[in-house]
């Protein structure tokens, strides 16, 4: 059955057999199953990755169903991770899908991120933006990290080659706390989202099979409502980063009891109030 | 007398009077321009709301990234770097939702 | 329930309740309900929009789910048309999913084209190209058009405002058969028809909902490989041409009689052999 | 002599060694280099496989679609189109596939 599904990718010139069966061998694990977890687990299940692993702690809620598109209305109730997980299932039944329902934490963090070879950030916090991060620095693990809001997206990789800047790298200090909710309220179209989770899922499908030029170094802006696509040059990894750098006081022994909470001002996933979750 | 055309991207265009792009004019004593003098003119010239939400201390708050002809301004020389005529200088809030 | 789903929409700056109430009240129809399809139909559905139609004649296949994720396993041997409507229902029961599994032709492709505000092409050849731009330049109805090949997408929307171009204006003369099959046999990775057709569902949006600049006399591509998104400024509408222009020669009356398939010399969807389907 | 950047898309790469980015250079007795030459300059110089994939007569095949800077041929004088140095013209195969 999977030679059958993967019969078209396999004689494309830039995904040959070898990239193919890179990917066929690769775990990637998918953060969140929202608005970007969704495409992204989506087309990651179809293109063929070996090992999907997907993660989140909450619940399908109809408002979610604008732009979570592979729950239903009849997932209400029940965990994002394991809708997410039945809806990839379905699509590709030979691939192994891993659900987590107990969500991305400190104390996890480093064992999961350990588990796969590519780590899709689609969470929607400042606070496990930042803790991914640094799981994956720890791990060795190359991070695609999207981020949606209103009608704008942006997608980066983060953590990959030998330059490649961290999040930290790029935002040294939290944003203040009520610079991210006043925007939450702003809500987000549901399309946006979308694109830049399939584009994720791009990203982590090139990063896993080798093939293409892995957007390092480079930020993709979205502009939905005009229709503009820009890429930003970005630093490369800063030398006195916390995380990546010379001397990082964030390791495998001091992450676990790092307080994300506090550095953001605001609570991660785990207890975000209804109100921060786009 | 700089010309540079300032984007807004993120939703910070919220505090600019809910457009993306705005021309600012600078002129300085020595004729240099440098970052530091455009966030300083953005905020006096072209915010209209909330500059705790674009500004901390001489530079942009946390989470706000700085571009110079689409360029991350950390490459450029951060808040010294110099700006010239027609160039475009961008604020984007970096976004965590999903 | 619908005010539930679209609640977070209606309180996004850009997308206010006259927008929500815009797109609630239009029609979209989706020609094609494969790797461009897919995504268009469930992300347009998931936003609301009133009334969804969906074209397809053919069955769902097994080497059809590595890029056509509104489809499952368990729907093979299902029309496609109907599988993807399912799908649309079971994400949002508030709206109006009409199937039509006869395809898009010329002996109905003007009483489609009428029935619906928006027309989506999501097919896979140049013969239903044609037939779709003609039918949305007769029927005064602006067109949304996709396509993807290899690791290549292209995105553009035809037929609108005073100046925009028709696919004619674009292409007056057919390529070559063997042009188009030979890259047929490329095949596609199936993420990138993903992101066009994801992006098909928002220029649909924008174009339903009046809101935003959609991409009329601006073709986007986009170069999976590299990350790079491209915006090409394309000509106005040509006065000379044979569907758009001054003196029209295809019409109402002319294009039911139209011989597409003979223009393109290859056939259309209807009669495909599978190798051209990508 | 002119020196101009060509670049391929929607599967014309495949024609050109498989590579999407060439230089050209072009000389011209009167100094005048027209989108008809570079077309036939690519051909002669950069073209790999199948020129019936590439050109019809004197211009490009149907279903092709050529720019200048981004921009369609058929805003600048389409095989009139006068070329500079520096500027980039790209051949794109519009794509059918879905
Ligand atoms: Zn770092
Ligand atoms: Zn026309």
């Amino acid at each position: 059955m999977e030679s059958e599904i993967d019969r078209r990718q396999l004689i494309l010139p830039a995904f040959g057999p070898a990239a193919q069966g890179r990917l066929c061998k690769a775990g990637v694990l998918v953060i969140g199953a929202g608005g970007l977890g969704c495409p992204a687990a989506l087309y990651l299940a179809a293109a063929g990755v070996g090992r999907l692993g997907i993660v989140d702690q909450d619940a399908v809620e109809l408002s979610n169903l604008h732009r979570q598109v592979a729950h239903r209305e009849s997932s209400v109730g029940m965990h994002k991770a394991d809708s997410a997980a039945q809806a990839c299932r379905a699509l590709n039944s030979s691939i192994q899908v891993d659900v987590h329902r107990e969500g991305f934490t400190p104390a996890n963090a480093l064992e999961l991120a350990s588990a796969y070879d590519v780590i899709v950030d689609a969470t929607d916090n400042a606070a496990s933006r930042y803790l991914i991060s640094d799981a994956c620095v720890i791990a060795r693990r190359p991070l695609v990290s999207g981020a949606a809001l209103g009608t704008d997206g942006q997608l980066t990789v983060y953590n990959h080659g030998p330059d490649g800047p961290c999040y930290r790298c790029m935002f040294p200090e939290a944003p203040r706390p009520e610079s991210c909710s006043r925007c939450s309220d702003a809500g987000v179209l549901g399309v946006v989202p979308g694109i830049i989770g399939t584009l994720q899922a791009l990203e982590a499908i090139k990063l896993a099979s080798g093939v293409g030029k892995p957007l390092s170094r480079t930020l993709l802006l979205a502009d939905c409502m005009s229709g503009r696509f820009t890429s930003i040059k970005l630093r490369a990894k800063m030398p006195g980063c916390i995380a990546c750098g010379h001397n990082p006081s964030i390791t495998a022994q001091s992450l676990p009891e790092y307080d994300y909470n506090g550095f953001t001002g605001a609570p991660s996933n785990d207890t975000a109030p209804q109100s921060l979750q786009l | 007398m700089v010309k540079l055309k300032i984007e807004l991207s993120g939703g910070l265009e919220i505090l600019f009077g809910n457009s993306k792009e705005h021309d600012l004019e600078i002129s300085q004593a020595n004729g240099k321009v440098t970052l530091a003098d455009v966030i300083t003119k953005a905020r006096d010239d072209l915010l209209t709301d909330r500059p705790e939400l674009f500004m901390k201390d001489d530079s942009v708050r946390p989470g706000i990234l700085v571009l110079v002809n689409d360029t991350d301004w950390e490459l450029t020389g951060t808040l010294h770097t110099l700006v010239e005529d027609g160039d475009t200088v961008t604020f984007i809030s970096t976004l965590h939702g999903g």
